[in-house]
């Protein structure tokens, strides 16, 4: 990176434990709010469970709605964490190293937040834990062909998966914490929290091992995870839109593209929240623009080929289907606004340097993109539901009620409330891979010109 | 046990660290004795001290066998034990199995590893011995631990190679 | 990265970067007897796969049955040669330095693209125009308003624009080696050649900007048609002569395959230099532990795609979808996908788990030949079983449901001439084309020379690599 | 081996009259529908006849058709749920297990025939309705599926009194009490009902069907399949679901093409 800044580590120390050690005054209200929202979500969710599923907007034959369309949503955030995390941890790319943690951790707190709607969808939220095999005494088992079996073995695993990734990179930075900690008591938390952690060669070592390790495993199930969440729509025959053989490529794929682009809107607002525009240069925005490009071209080309092949049938039911969502209010609308601001606008707009180097241009072009990610969930669910199929009167479609939106609305506050409660306790920006990056930096000097290098041993 | 002596020497730039290693050494210190602390991973072998040698990668395959094992029995088992045919299927059918019998495996692998990863970088740690917090500001700190008499030679070493401070401190008690 | 401890193979007589143009273009120079042996086994391979195509040529061209093995072997080296590029383009946008030895290597294969393009002119005659009626990527149907050989037009041109595309790529890169060839190599005609195609060269600051623009876009094109003349081929080729095969990732798969094998092309040849070329100073552990690694992830691709697909098909259990199951996976060509399974992943994959089997020389190279094995399997079960359903043309084909499954076909001499002979003229060209051209890539070398310096580093010895943004 | 309960629907019988839907209601204590419900499209009707319409504009003939689950051997809707909530049992049918259901909704959306149903609600009767919930069907309460069950009470019934009287489940002098309300309500005797298992296996695994089907209604089946221009067809068939349940085509002198129903 050109406009690099050399810090010494006790300017990074202060810089980066600003948030932790000290409190800004926006911090309160911010999650006194969130903590009402949440509340609102979860008052309905109780309501919900009380008069029954008839307060939501679901009918025949829209039986899934927002729920689900909401889950998919942050399954897809969630893959950011890992995405990012893992492959430019395995390949080595200098410019991972402010991003990282912010990436892992959004990755724990959207999983939470997307475990939540399908828990809260079902009929008898009360009887949830039937789908784990653990009834010994009555002998009756989970049904190991459904994919609402897979998804928690694998949901599941991705989450421990992902808690337990954040915790080992944080050890270190929790020893920085114990030390400058002046309340005693604060000290000792830490100090346990970082199980004594002092910096020797061997801990440093395995500390690097761990990075690679734990991406190189994590990653198989990063991919696992979206693929059986996309198996639940795509092996029904009865759905005639689901039932497509790209599906977990694809959705992989749209995670990857929405998740990198959160991963960006965390980058600006870290800057303009915690003022850490020392340590996220545009050299960064720049690097996860052009990341974006690729992704987004691939999720287009994917995309595309889903179409492609749904028009490839000639099946009247198919067809119908397709414009249904391209043609017939509101879909249309929905899905001009989906190509849009998922593809069209934000594309070509990273084309441009300018626009891959400032904070406010990536996070308007990533907010588009996750908006139009939403939208792509919601267009492959409700009009694959709402189709016309044989043989029934129920030809309808759908309108979310508020509980619906209360709901989809207190996962978004859980998020963010999580972020913010994170970044209190604890360095939001990996302190010793930054300070490991000031290390190993260096220069070679080639004629008048001096290129950036760095020590790889 | 008897009691051990730990000592640490603070440094503030990586050359005087490094020497104090060679000093140590001469001084017939051996690898086990001393430790450097640093703040930030160093190029491996920055100071002359050993590479440290570890394990990690036979944890994650034998956390996978586990949990492929276990992974493996709780599919067929289930299926067997509650022989309802759905759809068609074959009650033992194969390819769900293979999901559920996967994410088993990486969990395992992943459960295994990070156990591995506290214990091959000797975490927890109960007691911090000779420490000093300046080192997560940048101090480079050389640590001597060893028996009661031969603590006043390391710190005399550590002094003698420039270290900034030495303070002593408690191993165990 | 593991193998990023590795040592890297420091020979004292090559410090600068005049030593290693001075070894490179000697090297580039001669050429030994064995070479002119090997090369001299695969012509006469060619010379066999000319007969048998003579010979299968007699059976003419209205039974698509007959010509299964031969689409099978035109797949693939789309999938093999064409596809090996992507080693050098990749890596290169990524600016890795770990590529410039064997980017050369990767580029070189496009010149098979040729080779490839007159394999092809038979297909357009083997693969029955759309008044069939049967599904088309160009929603050609009954009273449709496409002309039934839209398949025939498009996939023509794409390819031919994938051939174009890697033989400029392969000259641009090639341009400052041509001018080293012209201005150091001794009289004969490697110089005159050279003199010629390095199209007055200077090495002015001008034109370096230039090659790396050019680098870039033209690799950049080499993908995106790659991916297209894959997803072409795969639909036009492939799912359309089986009705009732719909797949929407099948496209996605086999430019998948495509990937797989082109490194395992890459990685094979490159052990080849390494072991016989006497390169051993130039192609490192590095660059065959990165491939090796690579190839482990891509053989999990594999299995990922395959089970993407067979998932889908085994849940949804549609008479079509069993069909499809039965005819490419369980039935007649049950040994075929055996045998892709077990070459394409399980051996790849348990083998690669195992460090010191990685880690070696001897490792990788075994896995590429098993992933070449299996993707050679896999487009034999793939396109003989498509070209082998009879009823391409007649009606039943509008039922979009395999009726009956076919016979297995087995090769006949003809057919076992013809794989040679690919396989034959796909090396022999490959070899050829190295005479011409510096077969390890002399001004990335050179460049190397200026981005990566060893240094001590207090007690240690460090590697310091420069990235030029 | 246990039985393989089917139906046959003769559409060239069927007048339209809603007779079994009525029976269905009252027979299987389903709440009533009034036109809140249909209007937020939760009613539930295990039965129904549905409107469709055939041929192209000048002749346009709208037909109407009696839906229920058409208890499917290969059944997309039991394998995608997670706790075993609906199976298929020995004797050919697709149950419900209502205490078992939590209600993902999962089968609904897996059914290609539409006729799973989901209690948004909890189900009420007016006070002069209680009294007349059939004891031997359970009240499903608020967030599970449910759906037509060839009305299974019944079949135990009539297989307990079978028992006593040791004679066969299928035998004539049980035939009122074996069949479901719905056959027992139609007038015209569009329904049929009966153990199908000899006709239906060999139709799924297309062999030649038995010389002697073990009741009337597979007696039936076997003459509309085998004679040419027979009339016999399943309800998309080219998903590969099974069903249980074998249409008649309607016969139409006007029009002399097949006409069935993808």
């Amino acid at each position: 990176m050109q406009d690099h800044i050399q810090l010494d580590q006790k300017q990074i120390n202060d810089d980066l434990l600003a948030g932790v050690l000290g409190m800004p005054k926006w911090w309160l209200p911010a999650v006194l709010f969130l903590t009402l929202v949440v509340f609102a979500g979860l008052g309905s969710f109780g309501y919900m469970m009380n008069k029954g599923l008839g307060v939501t907007g679901l009918n025949r034959p829209v039986m899934w709605g927002f729920f689900i369309v909401n889950f998919v949503f942050w399954i897809g955030i969630s893959h950011a964490g890992i995405m990012i995390s893992a492959i430019l941890r395995l390949t080595q790319a200098e410019w991972r190293r402010p991003v990282t943690r912010a990436a892992e951790v959004m990755t724990v707190f959207s999983l939470m937040a997307a475990l939540h709607t399908p828990l809260f969808h079902v009929g008898r939220p009360w009887r949830e834990m039937w789908v784990f095999p653990y009834d010994f005494a009555r002998g009756v088992w989970p049904n190991v062909r459904s994919p609402f079996v897979w998804d928690p073995s694998a949901v599941g695993t991705y989450l421990i998966a992902s808690s337990l990734f954040v915790f080992i990179a944080l050890i270190p930075d929790l020893a920085v914490v114990r030390d400058r900690a002046v309340n005693p008591l604060v000290k000792k938390i830490y100090g346990t929290l970082c199980l004594g952690w002092r910096g020797t060669p061997r801990q440093w070592k395995l500390q690097a091992v761990a990075g690679i390790l734990l991406s190189a495993l994590v990653l198989p199930v990063f991919v696992s995870v979206h693929s059986i969440v996309s198996w639940d729509f795509a092996v029904l025959i009865g759905v005639e839109g689901w039932h497509s053989t790209i599906f977990a490529p694809y959705f992989i794929i749209g995670a990857i593209h929405s998740g990198v682009s959160a991963v960006a809107m965390l980058m600006a607002l870290s800057v303009w929240l915690w003022g850490l525009d020392k340590y996220l240069r545009p050299d960064h925005f720049d690097a996860i623009g052009r990341l974006l490009i690729v992704v987004a071209t691939t999720w287009f080309f994917f995309f595309f080929l889903e179409w492609v092949f749904a028009l490839y049938t000639l099946e009247g039911v198919e067809i119908s289907l397709r414009e249904l969502q391209v043609f017939q209010w509101p879909y249309g609308m929905l899905f001009l606004i989906f190509l849009a601001t998922a593809f069209f606008i934000p594309v070509p707009m990273w084309m441009f340097k300018s626009v891959r180097r400032s904070a406010f241009w990536m996070f308007f072009t990533t907010v588009l993109v996750n908006v139009g990610m939403w939208l792509e969930r919601f267009l492959i669910i409700i009009p694959g539901l709402v189709r016309r199929q044989p043989f029934t009167f129920d030809w309808g479609t759908y309108h979310p009620s508020i509980i619906e939106i209360l709901i989809v609305a207190e996962t978004f506050a859980f998020v963010a409330l999580g972020m913010l409660l994170f970044s209190k306790f604890f360095p939001l920006i990996p302190i010793f891979d930054i300070k490991e990056g000031m290390v190993v930096r260096d220069e070679i000097k080639i004629g008048r010109r001096i290129v950036p290098a760095t020590i790889r041993e | 046990m008897f009691a051990k002596r730990s000592v640490i020497g603070l440094y503030t730039d990586e050359e005087a660290a490094a020497s104090a290693l060679d000093a140590l050494r001469e001084a017939g210190y051996d690898q086990g004795e001393y430790e450097v602390l640093t703040g930030t991973p160093y190029p491996e072998g920055t100071f002359g001290e050993e590479e440290p040698k570890h394990t990690l990668y036979r944890w994650p395959l034998i956390g996978a066998a586990c949990g492929f094992i276990v992974g493996l029995v709780l599919t067929s088992g289930t299926q067997l034990a509650y022989p309802l045919v759905t759809g068609g299927k074959p009650v033992l059918s194969i390819p769900p199995m293979t999901i559920i019998m996967y994410e088993g495996t990486m969990l395992g692998a992943i459960i295994f590893t990070v156990i591995g990863i506290l214990i091959e970088s000797r975490l927890p740690r109960l007691f911090m011995g000779a420490y000093d917090e300046r080192i997560t500001e940048g101090y480079i700190g050389v640590t001597v631990t060893t028996s009661e008499e031969r603590v006043g030679t390391a710190e005399e070493v550590l002094n003698a190679s420039g270290a900034e401070e030495v303070k002593r401190g408690w191993e165990n008690n | 990265m593991a193998s990023g401890h590795a040592e890297h193979p420091g020979n004292p007589a090559l410090v600068t970067a005049e030593d290693v143009t001075k070894d490179l273009l000697g090297k580039h120079a001669g050429t030994s007897n064995n070479f002119w042996r090997v090369a001299s086994v695969f012509g006469i391979l060619l010379i066999l796969g000319i007969i048998g195509f003579v010979m299968r040529l007699s059976d003419g061209v209205s039974d698509t049955a007959v010509w299964g093995y031969y689409a099978a072997m035109f797949a693939f080296i789309l999938t093999t040669a064409q596809s090996a590029p992507m080693v050098a383009i990749a890596p290169r946008i990524a600016k890795a330095h770990w590529r410039r030895p064997i980017s050369r290597v990767a580029e070189l294969w496009t010149v098979v693209g040729l080779f490839n393009l007159l394999l092809f002119i038979p297909m357009l005659w083997i693969l029955p125009p759309l008044s069939d009626g049967r599904r088309s990527l160009w929603f050609y149907f009954d009273g449709g308003d496409v002309p039934s050989y839209s398949p025939h037009i498009w996939s023509t041109l794409a390819i031919l624009g994938l051939v174009v595309i890697g033989v400029a790529l392969l000259w641009m890169s090639a341009l400052p080696d041509f001018a080293m060839v012209r201005d150091h190599a001794p009289d004969g005609w490697k110089k005159r050649w050279a003199t010629r195609l390095a199209r007055g060269w200077i090495g002015s600051s001008a034109q370096w900007n230039m090659q790396k623009h050019r680098l870039g876009i033209l690799g950049a094109f080499y993908f995106m048609m790659l991916i297209f003349v894959h997803f072409l081929i795969s639909v036009d080729f492939l799912i359309t002569l089986v009705p009732g095969w719909v797949d929407s990732l099948f496209p996605i798969t086999h430019a998948a395959n495509g990937l797989q094998a082109g490194v395992a092309t890459v990685l094979l040849t490159i052990w080849a230099l390494y072991k016989f070329g006497g390169y051993k100073d130039y192609i490192a552990f590095d660059q065959i532990w990165g491939l090796g690694k690579l190839l482990f992830a891509l053989s999990l691709l594999w299995f990922w795609f395959w089970f993407s697909s067979f998932n889908i098909f085994w849940y949804g259990g549609k008479p079509e979808e069993q069909a499809i199951i039965e005819l490419l996976m369980s039935g007649p060509y049950r040994w075929a996908f055996f045998g892709v399974f077990f070459f394409n992943f399980l051996f790849p994959m348990w083998t690669m788990m195992w460090n010191p089997l990685r880690r070696s020389t001897w490792g990788p190279p075994i896995i590429a030949a098993s992933v070449l094995i299996g993707t050679f399997l896999d487009r034999i079960r793939l396109y003989v079983s498509a070209y082998s359903i009879d009823g391409i043309g007649n009606p039943a084909i509008n039922k979009h449901v395999v009726v009956e499954i076919p016979e297995t076909i087995y090769p006949s001499l003809a057919d076992i001439f013809i794989m040679l002979g690919a396989l034959g003229g796909m090396v022999f060209i490959f070899l050829m084309a190295t005479r011409l051209i510096p077969i390890v890539n002399i001004w990335e070398q050179r460049e190397l020379k200026l981005y990566e310096i060893h240094k001590t580093f207090h007690r240690t010895v460090v590697k310091v690599l420069g990235k030029p943004d | 081996m246990a039985e393989s309960w089917g139906m046959v629907i003769d559409l060239d019988k069927c007048t339209g009259c809603q007779a079994c839907v009525v029976a269905c209601q009252s027979e299987n204590n389903i709440p009533i529908n009034d036109e809140g419900l249909f209007n937020q499209r939760r009613a539930i009707e295990w039965i129904r006849i549905e409107r469709y319409w055939e041929g192209e504009f000048p002749d346009v003939k709208a037909r109407f058709i009696p839906i229920l689950c058409q208890h499917c051997a290969d059944a997309p809707c039991e394998p995608v749920c997670p706790v075993f909530a609906t199976y298929h049992n020995n004797e050919g049918l697709n149950v419900q297990v209502y205490n078992r259901c939590i209600g993902t909704r999962f089968c609904a959306n897996g059914c290609p025939y539409h006729v799973r149903f989901f209690n948004f609600w909890e189900p009420e009767w007016p006070d002069s309705l209680k009294n007349q919930l059939n004891p031997d069907v359970t009240v499903r309460s608020r967030g599970i599926m449910e759906k037509c069950t060839f009305c299974v009470q019944r079949i135990r019934r009539t297989g307990r009194k079978a028992a006593q009287a040791g004679i066969d489940k299928s035998d004539a002098e049980l035939e009122r009490g074996l069949n479901p309300a719905c056959v027992n309500a139609c007038p015209t005797q569009t329904l049929e009902f009966g153990d199908m298992i000899d006709v239906l296996t060999a139709v799924k695994e297309g062999t030649r069907l038995p010389d002697e089907p073990k009741s009337k209604a597979g007696a039936k089946v076997k003459k509309e399949l085998e004679e040419d221009g027979g009339r016999g067809y399943r309800l998309r068939e080219q998903l590969g679901t099974n069903p249980s349940v074998v249409y008649l085509r309607k016969v139409d002198e006007h029009r002399k093409e097949v006409v069935t129903h993808g």
